[in-house]
């Protein structure tokens, strides 16, 4: 085990990591912009290392600063939570050339899942199912017929430069295609230069369905079982829980089993998560997050395994400590993240929280890293805290989530919490009638 | 504007909240940001660097010796390791008593096995050093201490 | 189930009966004294009301505002929480014949139970075992040591008139009973103008196990698992765990069968405790505690079981929604109550709280009712948080209650937290080397 | 010292508030209770009933609705159901007008099934009537306003 654990990020999950260090036995380094001086994670850790000026780029994504940081406190080992520098190759590569343990993989995965093609390359060699598609671009509207009929309707009409959803247009059968190609093609190549258009398998209402998984440095791996996170704002995710809801068994155990064997296959090791879109019987691989993840408190409260703890003790050489028949998940749980923003435009709203709250008791788990008078900065991301519940079944977890999110009192800044409670609120959400589009078309028309 | 300015006027206000036996005062501004409680205790006085400043000029840390006396206060730009003399049979860059000129170096941090010099911003008399040869010093530490003359 | 519970009580246990409700769907009403116009369980119950002044015998223990209270919100049932109502008679009889449901034992019950004597004779009926002792006071020293032969040494000898500790030896043999017999008869004639004495088994180093009970109205009792509630200064507790360390498998049976068998045999309803003094590989009946109690949450933890909720379906008329065997005990949860008292002296130290954070993340859980800004009132009892930690096992829970104890800040006022922090790092806690008495003499020797 | 003697005060607080920015301000003494944030909002205002006070001489309850004007306030010294007259079919005691005399009965108030007459403890002209008929009371909660008269 590592002597001394220096923790390259901020808020909760500086705090989450500080918390596995001491229960571990390991001694912790905080290190902090001058605009987090007195931040939990600084007061908490047993040593503190100020590394520069509030900018994130100046400070908590300044390589050599954070890397001094490590040699000047005799870290041995760096955790770098989420976001940051978690998935930095070169970060990576700098503390191995410095003889600093980087709590996650490999610098050659962190490439490997840190690219889209070399990613899907990996899940393929796996056998892990990809979105169909056209491998490159199609010429014409008679290939993009003979693409879209192995594909299967419907399909989704890309141009190959667009981005950002312009150029793109779905077509539910042939004559659809036939007319919509050219008419994607031009728009192509007027907006972007050029008139090259990918196909690819369009999904109505898909599920975001992802599965926890561990590996170890001797080829072993597991799952610690899946979360659904299909409540999101543009990609951006409002609540998670464990397990998926109404998931057909059979889907969900070959979810697992392909995010095991992507792990194994690729040598993988450190906790990870492996993303899929779910639609009624098929799943499709999305991508792998080669770290910690924000949402992995849901995980961690039905298997009972200390998530962060487990990726330490795997950085630090341990044998996978749980044989996969080991994991056995009880009960339901779910996070909702409370972000400092217009619950309803999603606009930051940084500021002195001038009352704070945050709900106790029975199943009731928050993850936080502010207080009564404590500032969120503009510099970083405004989630403020985590509320995670947990309860014998979805019904029990989502009244438990009620009365909790309805104590959760945060004054001096808006936060997404009024937009949580109505979507919590909403029959479809119990029902469990939503994908990952939901909740853009639905924000539309809600609202105070 | 700054603590200092604020000062007279926090200092009535001191007085006021004795009076009205008020138990605490949160100022705050874009710069400052000062907690009194009943008694005038300070609590905390938290200076907060301007947005924009000069990587070289700095806020105190936390964790620093407090400075005594007037002067300019030279910070640490970067993380690293202090080292007084540009190698160990070196004199040092800068003594207490030495007059030195803007962008004379004054000593070096060590970061990632690079070196680097850092130069005084302003000319005059060093009156302190605040680091110990080879010690670690944390982004915005005080290392010297310099007086006009 | 019930429309409308009033809480009859405040602070964290009123929020706790006010969360069971909700996740019951049952309405809440809240009362409150003039002293708690801003407490939590205003805010958060579905009504409130007013009901007197800030002494507790005007407002919280007059009996007449609280049914009144109820009368007017049309409640059907009253939760007392403990303490306050929660064991008075009059209390229990006044609601049954206003039509309005007690939710605790029946009235017969609560004086059963509320009497020593009969408490001890219902005990006895059960085949409970008792501390033994003479059956009244002994005449002369011959009587003395033949008791004493029975009982087994060491005895202690009792003024029958005395109390607080004053008019008791201990002998440890015969010789030493003959001695002491005298002295103590001449004390007690001197000191109380009665020179009765009365002879019962001594224990030196008796730990303080508690069986957590729950019966219906139909007759049928289970267990769920024992607390250890050994640490105390002066009968008050100051930290509980569950399940009772180091306890031998057979007594901790016997234990939990004898509490079963005596709530069966009483047609006891509802969830309570039976208390024991253990020693070595026996037990002696203490008392019955009719009503939830502070350290219930360590219960929960460890057996999923939410106790405020089955106690209100249970006053509800439901049946037992759990078979013996359906209750399993996981893991170790370990509860410090956090009071508003010097931490050596205990002095109470009510007052306006200027800093508070609470710990959060995996295998934390607090029960409070205060807030930075609130006021730790000087009307009523002094607790101001419970600390909850559970972990895989005892070691785990104790690594996690460190980290948990150093992050929870309390300003403004003193609390017992400083010595908490001492005890829990004293070798003997972990060792499990304590008794009833360890506390008050420990407590003597640290100190900041 | 009560709430209105301090309120001079406060305001001139307020006052240098809004001059140095203060975001705000918590005054408490033994008998009232008062916050103020930045803007000079006053975000609450609560005073506690001295101690040894007289069981009918209750402070204000949150939740009761506001009173207008000067002159006593009559409030509930128990929680209970608030009768205007001794039976439905007799007039009320007191109705906005009536000259009552100190001692005379106001209302009734029906708790545990007793009817508890309350009398006046003061002498003055009936301003208002805060309650309805056969309306629920909490302890403390404002019944009638008497102008001297």
């Amino acid at each position: 085990m590592f002597n001394k654990v220096l923790i390259a990020n901020r808020g909760e999950i500086a705090l989450r990591v500080i918390r596995a260090c001491r229960e571990l036995g390991v001694r912790t380094v905080a290190i902090y912009s001058e605009a987090d001086r007195t931040a939990l994670h600084v007061r908490f850790a047993d040593e503190a290392v100020c590394i520069g000026p509030p900018p994130a780029k100046d400070s908590y994504l300044h390589i050599p600063a954070v890397i001094s940081a490590a040699e000047i406190t005799g870290a041995d080992a760096v955790h770098p939570g989420y976001g940051f520098l978690a998935e930095n190759i070169g970060f990576a590569r700098a503390l191995k050339s410095h003889g600093i343990t980087f709590i996650g993989p490999d610098p050659e995965h962190l490439a490997m899942f840190g690219d889209k093609l070399s990613a899907k390359a990996a899940a393929r060699a796996a056998g892990v199912p990809l979105l169909p598609g056209s491998a490159g671009a199609v010429s014409d509207a008679d290939e993009a017929a003979t693409v879209a009929a192995e594909v299967g309707y419907p399909v989704l009409l890309k141009a190959a430069f667009g981005g950002g959803g312009k150029g793109m247009r779905v077509a539910r059968d042939e004559s659809e295609l036939r007319r919509s190609f050219g008419i994607t093609s031009n728009e192509a190549e007027a907006a972007f230069g050029n008139g090259a258009v990918f196909i690819e398998r369009f999904l109505e209402r898909p599920r975001h369905v992802e599965v926890q998984v561990a590996g170890d440095q001797y080829g072993t791996a597991i799952h610690l079982g899946e979360r659904d996170c299909s409540l999101q704002r543009r990609h951006q995710k409002l609540l998670e829980e464990a397990p998926a809801p109404n998931l057909d068994v059979r889907v969900r155990d070959a979810l697992r089993e392909a995010a095991v064997r992507l792990a194994e296959n690729s040598g993988y090791y450190t906790v990870g998560t492996c993303e899929f879109l779910v639609q009624d019987e098929e799943f499709f691989f999305l991508e792998v997050n080669p770290r910690i993840q924000v949402e992995h408190p849901v995980t961690e409260q039905v298997t009972g395994v200390d998530l962060v703890a487990l990726q330490i003790r795997l950085a630090a050489g341990e044998k996978m400590p749980l044989a996969q028949s080991d994991v056995t998940l009880t009960g339901h749980s779910i996070e909702v993240r409370i972000n400092a923003e217009d619950p309803w435009t999603f606009i930051p709203s940084p500021g002195r929280i001038t009352g704070y709250h945050a709900p106790g008791g029975l199943g009731v788990r928050v993850d936080a890293a502010v207080h009564e008078h404590a500032t969120v900065q503009p510099f970083y991301d405004s989630m403020v805290a985590k509320l995670i519940v947990t309860g014998k079944d979805r019904a029990a977890a989502i009244r438990r989530l009620q009365w909790a999110m309805d104590e959760f009192v945060v004054e001096g800044i808006r936060t997404t919490l009024p937009m949580q409670r109505q979507l919590v609120a909403d029959p479809m959400f119990a029902a469990v009638d939503y994908h990952t589009k939901t909740v853009d078309s639905w924000v539309t028309t809600r609202g105070d | 504007m700054s603590l200092s300015d604020s000062l007279p006027q926090i200092a009535e206000l001191i007085a006021l909240m004795r009076e009205n036996d008020v138990s605490r005062i949160d100022y705050e501004d874009e710069q400052v940001n000062v907690s009194v409680r009943f008694g005038g205790e300070v609590v905390m006085t938290q200076a907060v660097a301007p947005a924009g400043a000069a990587p070289t000029a700095v806020a105190d840390t936390g964790g620093a010796p407090a400075t005594e006396g007037a002067g300019n206060i030279v910070k640490s730009p970067m993380v690293g390791t202090f080292y007084r003399s540009p190698d160990p049979s070196a004199p040092p860059f800068a003594s207490p008593g030495d007059r030195i000129e803007k962008g004379q170096v004054l000593c070096i941090i060590e970061a990632m096995k690079l070196m680097n010099e850092i130069e005084s911003e302003v000319s005059g008399v060093i009156a302190e050093v605040l680091v110990d040869n080879g010690q670690a010093v944390q982004f915005g530490q005080p290392m010297f201490r310099i007086e006009a003359g």
